[in-house]
């Protein structure tokens, strides 16, 4: 049995393992300590951060749909001056990755909340959230339009040094498109996907179940759709990709690293396990040794498709 | 007067909330047993000592069916902390559920043994009413299902108020005329007790009383805790309402259980009723 | 306890209820008489016909995912002719509406397939199916393209009198704009939603498990996204929908009739239950009852969505 | 002569295929017992007695596992016919399943008296040999599972030739041993019988006797089935194959479960198993 290889790089940014945790799923990581050893993971990405800080959507804000959830938090934060005040400090404590997830109702909005975070120490690198579609001015419309995508992206590259991760919405006609366009306007890196948009009726009161009407789905439903997402944008570009989206377990991992993914991150997951991104990577690593498989890099775009017939 | 009181009930509260900061635990345990009280009403048992030992009442726990297919994990109070039904030294706690969907359906078909996830000790519990002062519980149907632990830690014995649309829907209405000083019931089709809502009762209860010698503690279905509150805080009575929301974490970090509280800039808040709750004072509430 | 009027119309059919089942979910019906009576259905949309038979995609074309499943069937199917001789007569027996759904790989041959058809005794209207995902020919183009489903969707109008439903494609970015092109081409309905799509790999092979690489995603864990883009179209146009996607009981026909839907069709569903469409007409009959709802059709379109704070 | 035996076989085939067809049955059914055999092998006890009157060794069912989040039944051989184990009246029925993912998993955990829902008869089920055809059987590990049915209705004691990776895997090699005229077993580590692939066996048992005295049935892993096919069809010996293939409805909707055979057109068809097979004739077989 060979002591399996975790490492893996991403948008020059070195993990010592492909598991980090997704935005908004993982708080500001200081809520986990409790569960697990930080420093296990490969990284991590903080709840969505803006410029100031935000209140979010009134409830219900989640509800359970079948092997899913859906969430219109409205993106509420507290704003990017706390967490480098406040947790940032206490993140570098630890022997893991940070990374900021960003968004902004503007174009001048994500440059400010860039500009903040640029420079600040033990900070990896930033996550630029494009496509949440939960709130009218969270940016779902640079998650679907490929200019506005193109161009809100060249603005935060021009502020940061750090590097820049566009996390792309699966809501569109064909993701290749918005893949090319994040890269050609500077993005180290993407991230895919973000939560698909719903919504669930309360029959009874013949309301929808939540206050926003709609919210995005996440969770192992939707873990066919974003492994073929992976793929597709796999094939369009070059930069890496980060896998999201219904990962539960180590077997999750190793699809989305096989359809092109250089590392993952576990969302859903940490609400129904709170141990879960720790758990999946010992999981992995196992399973990479029962295998005799010396380097998790291996697996990247290790897809094989036969011949058809 | 009123702003006195209110933050007597603000004070106790902060006292609560700094408190050293119990470790969460994620166990898996076995049902001890899964007993049908009848019209859907269930009390499940489980053992489980350290986190009995951290317990109290007004807390919750994240429950997972695993091997269900339900995703997330159901809120529940602790009914049952150990001696609240029976004394055993085994960290046996008990959980007073109703079955109203999927989650809690599939719990009901639980037979002992099968194996449930246990988040907890999760919240900040109830504030214990001063000795002296009366502890007055305000329980609508499944909404009793705290106050059997909470009975238990009160030095005074509480006037329970116990209110449902109907008799199968007041499961623990035996103990609770056993355990409490007093026990004032309403049904709605006036199968027992008065007919009625369980306001009219209360009401009729803190009439000529001084708001000093008691405190509301009340928990139930929203409409009925806003009733309460609107009787409560004008008046300027000590009253904390236990809440529920949809959550999907239920240890702060998916932000999907907040209600709307008064922030301190005058706007609403949305305050997390996992950590923050689920127990509230009445005059925090902006609904 | 009132006897609810379950009946409803869409595209000018007059269905006794409105469960109908979804099209490559029921085989071409007579296949569950086993299992059910056939006269007490809204109505049966058939497999996917093209002009000519067609033998579809190697194995495997079928994997269970998540409160989900992928196909990549490949449109196998008798062809319109043989329908013609060999199953219309047979279904005519049966005191309920017949939809023929269509697909062709061109223009010409959704055309060929339209004029086939026209004037079948029996047929009570053509469903086109503008977008599978499963074939490179089979119309995906027609189901993401605005243009393309707009022209295609004309010319079969012109070549058959029956009623016409177009069946869109979920994945797209806008679906509101793919509803108003099909409207404004003629169609008297819309169904939605086809499939999304997806992808499984096998781990241990390296391998999509599907021989076709990517599948179409149908079952429980699509309804919270086929509920949203039901309620989307009900936003942007006024001619009647037919939801459909994961529904297994009455309580989420009803989500689908609240969101806009006239009526729905039952898919996945009848592969796991043989009798579920015919359950849920009783289901949703009881379900009306129980309620004191005199007809179905107080329920469509009801969903109230309170004013927001 | 390859072409006069393959055209038996076929006939043979065809003549199964025009019985009157048997109604599907949808049931619910309990858990009577789940055995397990070792080595993730299982044996799955029910009754259904009108199910179990109509079914033919070969035929199987799609079994689901209600409350378990899983969404599609699985597709499973009937092992056991009323008779084929115990001598009952009561209609009991026994599927033979090793544990290979998710569903397999969720039934391995059933106890006595869970539920279950049954779809069958599904599938044509096996032709059996003339009286005086030897059957010879050839099943790779959890492939035997059809064979004891089988056993059971041929009127010539079968050769039974059973292979495996390794001992635990042949989890019904005792039965066999007493119900067959003869078994012969291979296993890949060599822990029992000869080391190596079943094929060796069969080869040797074949050599030097007529092909007109016996017929092969295999069951197992598709290279297995194939290197039996590329055995047989050459040599023109009757032989039937039960196939597997991912399934969501198990009774001819779909079209998921297709396997590719030679058309009449002279092109690869393609074939449901769940209605035209799950046993089909091997020179059928376009693989
Ligand atoms: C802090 C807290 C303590 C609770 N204690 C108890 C208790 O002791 N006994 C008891 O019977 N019930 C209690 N509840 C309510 C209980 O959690 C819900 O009845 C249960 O989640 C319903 O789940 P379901 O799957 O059966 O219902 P479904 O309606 O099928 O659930 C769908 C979704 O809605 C959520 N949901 C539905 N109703 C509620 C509700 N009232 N509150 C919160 N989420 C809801 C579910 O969690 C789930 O995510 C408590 C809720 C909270 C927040
Ligand atoms: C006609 C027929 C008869 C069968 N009889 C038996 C039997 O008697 N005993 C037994 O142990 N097994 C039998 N199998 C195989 C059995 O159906 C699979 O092992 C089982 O479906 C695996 O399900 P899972 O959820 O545990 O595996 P997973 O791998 O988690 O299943 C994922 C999906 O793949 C499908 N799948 C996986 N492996 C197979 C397979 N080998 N064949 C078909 N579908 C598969 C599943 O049905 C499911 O849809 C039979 C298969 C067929 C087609
Ligand atoms: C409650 C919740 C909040 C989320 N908040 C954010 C966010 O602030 N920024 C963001 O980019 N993604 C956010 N997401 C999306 C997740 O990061 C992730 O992309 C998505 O949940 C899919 O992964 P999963 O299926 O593993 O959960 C959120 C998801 C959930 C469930
Ligand atoms: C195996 C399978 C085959 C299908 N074939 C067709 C088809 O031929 N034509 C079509 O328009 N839709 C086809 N569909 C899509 C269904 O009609 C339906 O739109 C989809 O399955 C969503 O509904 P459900 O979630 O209830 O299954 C097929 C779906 C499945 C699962
Ligand atoms: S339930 Fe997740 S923050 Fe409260
Ligand atoms: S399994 Fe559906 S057609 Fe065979």
């Amino acid at each position: 049995m060979v002591t399996p290889d975790m490492t893996t790089t991403v948008a020059g940014i070195e993990f010592k393992n492909p598991v980090l945790t997704a935005s908004g799923t993982f708080g500001y990581g200081l809520e986990f300590t409790d569960f697990l050893d930080l420093d296990r993971l490969g990284g991590l990405v903080t709840k969505g951060l803006s410029a100031a800080p935000r209140k979010g959507n009134p409830p219900a804000r989640v509800v359970e749909t079948p092997a899913g959830m859906l969430n219109a938090i409205g993106l509420q934060n507290i704003g990017v001056p706390s967490f480098l005040a406040d947790k940032l400090p206490k993140l570098r404590e630890y022997d893991t990755k940070v990374i900021a997830n960003v968004f902004g109702a503007t174009e001048a909005a994500y440059v400010e909340a860039c500009r903040m975070l640029d420079g600040a120490e033990g900070l990896a690198g930033i996550e630029l959230n494009v496509s949440c579609p939960n709130t009218e001015e969270g940016g779902m419309i640079f998650g679907v339009d490929p200019a506005a995508l193109g161009h809100v992206t060249r603005l935060c590259r021009k502020e940061t040094k750090l590097p820049l991760i566009v996390k792309l919405s699966p809501n569109v006609t064909d993701i290749r498109l918005m893949a090319r366009c994040a890269r050609d306007a500077g993005a180290d890196a993407l991230s895919l996907v973000n939560t698909f948009v719903g919504m669930a009726i309360d029959v009874e009161r013949r309301r929808p179940v939540l206050a926003n009407v709609c919210g995005g789905l996440s969770g192992p439903a939707i873990r066919p759709l974003a492994v073929w997402l992976t793929w597709q944008v796999r094939q369009a570009v070059e930069i890496p990709i980060i896998g999201i989206g219904g990962i539960m377990s180590a077997r999750d991992v190793v699809e989305f690293l096989l359809a092109g993914a250089s590392a993952v991150q576990v969302g859903t997951a940490s609400f129904v396990t709170p141990s879960a991104s720790a758990d999946i990577v010992t999981e992995l690593s196992n399973w990479l040794s029962e295998r005799n498989i010396a380097s998790v890099r291996e697996l990247i775009g290790g897809l094989e498709v036969p011949p058809r017939g | 007067m009123t702003g006195a009181y209110a933050s007597t009930a603000a004070q106790e509260f902060l006292q609560r909330a700094i408190l050293p900061k119990i470790m969460i635990l994620d166990k898996t345990v076995a049902v001890v047993s899964n007993e049908a009280l009848g019209n859907g009403n269930f009390l499940l048992t489980f053992a489980e000592p350290e986190m009995a030992a951290e317990m109290v009442p007004g807390q919750f726990f994240m429950i997972g069916m695993p091997g269900s297919g339900i995703l997330l994990r159901r809120p529940f109070s602790v009914c049952g902390l150990p001696g609240t039904f029976e004394n055993d030294s085994s960290g046996i706690l008990q959980v007073l559920y109703k079955v109203m969907g999927q989650g809690t359906g599939v719990l009901a078909g639980l037979g002992d043994g099968a194996p449930l996830t246990v988040l907890g000790p999760l919240g900040n519990g109830f504030t214990l009413p001063q000795p002296g002062v009366t502890p007055v519980f305000v329980a609508g149907g499944i909404g009793s299902a705290p106050f059997p632990a909470l009975t238990k830690a009160c030095s005074t014995p509480p006037v329970m108020l116990y209110g449902a649309r109907s008799a199968g829907d007041l499961p623990l209405l035996d103990w609770f005329r056993s355990h409490c000083g007093e026990t004032l019931v309403a049904t709605e089709d006036g199968s027992v007790g008065e007919k009625g809502l369980v306001t009219a009762p209360l009401l009729r209860w803190m009439e000529g009383r001084d708001p000093a010698t008691y405190a509301l503690i009340a928990c139930g279905p929203d409409p009925m805790l806003r009733a309460i509150r609107n009787i409560a805080v004008p008046a300027g009575i000590r009253c904390q309402l236990s809440l529920e929301a949809h959550m999907a974490c239920g240890f702060g970090v998916c932000i999907g259980c907040v209600v709307p509280t008064h922030g301190e800039d005058g706007e609403v808040d949305y305050t997390r009723i996992c950590v923050d709750g689920p127990v509230l004072p009445a005059e925090k509430l902006a609904w």
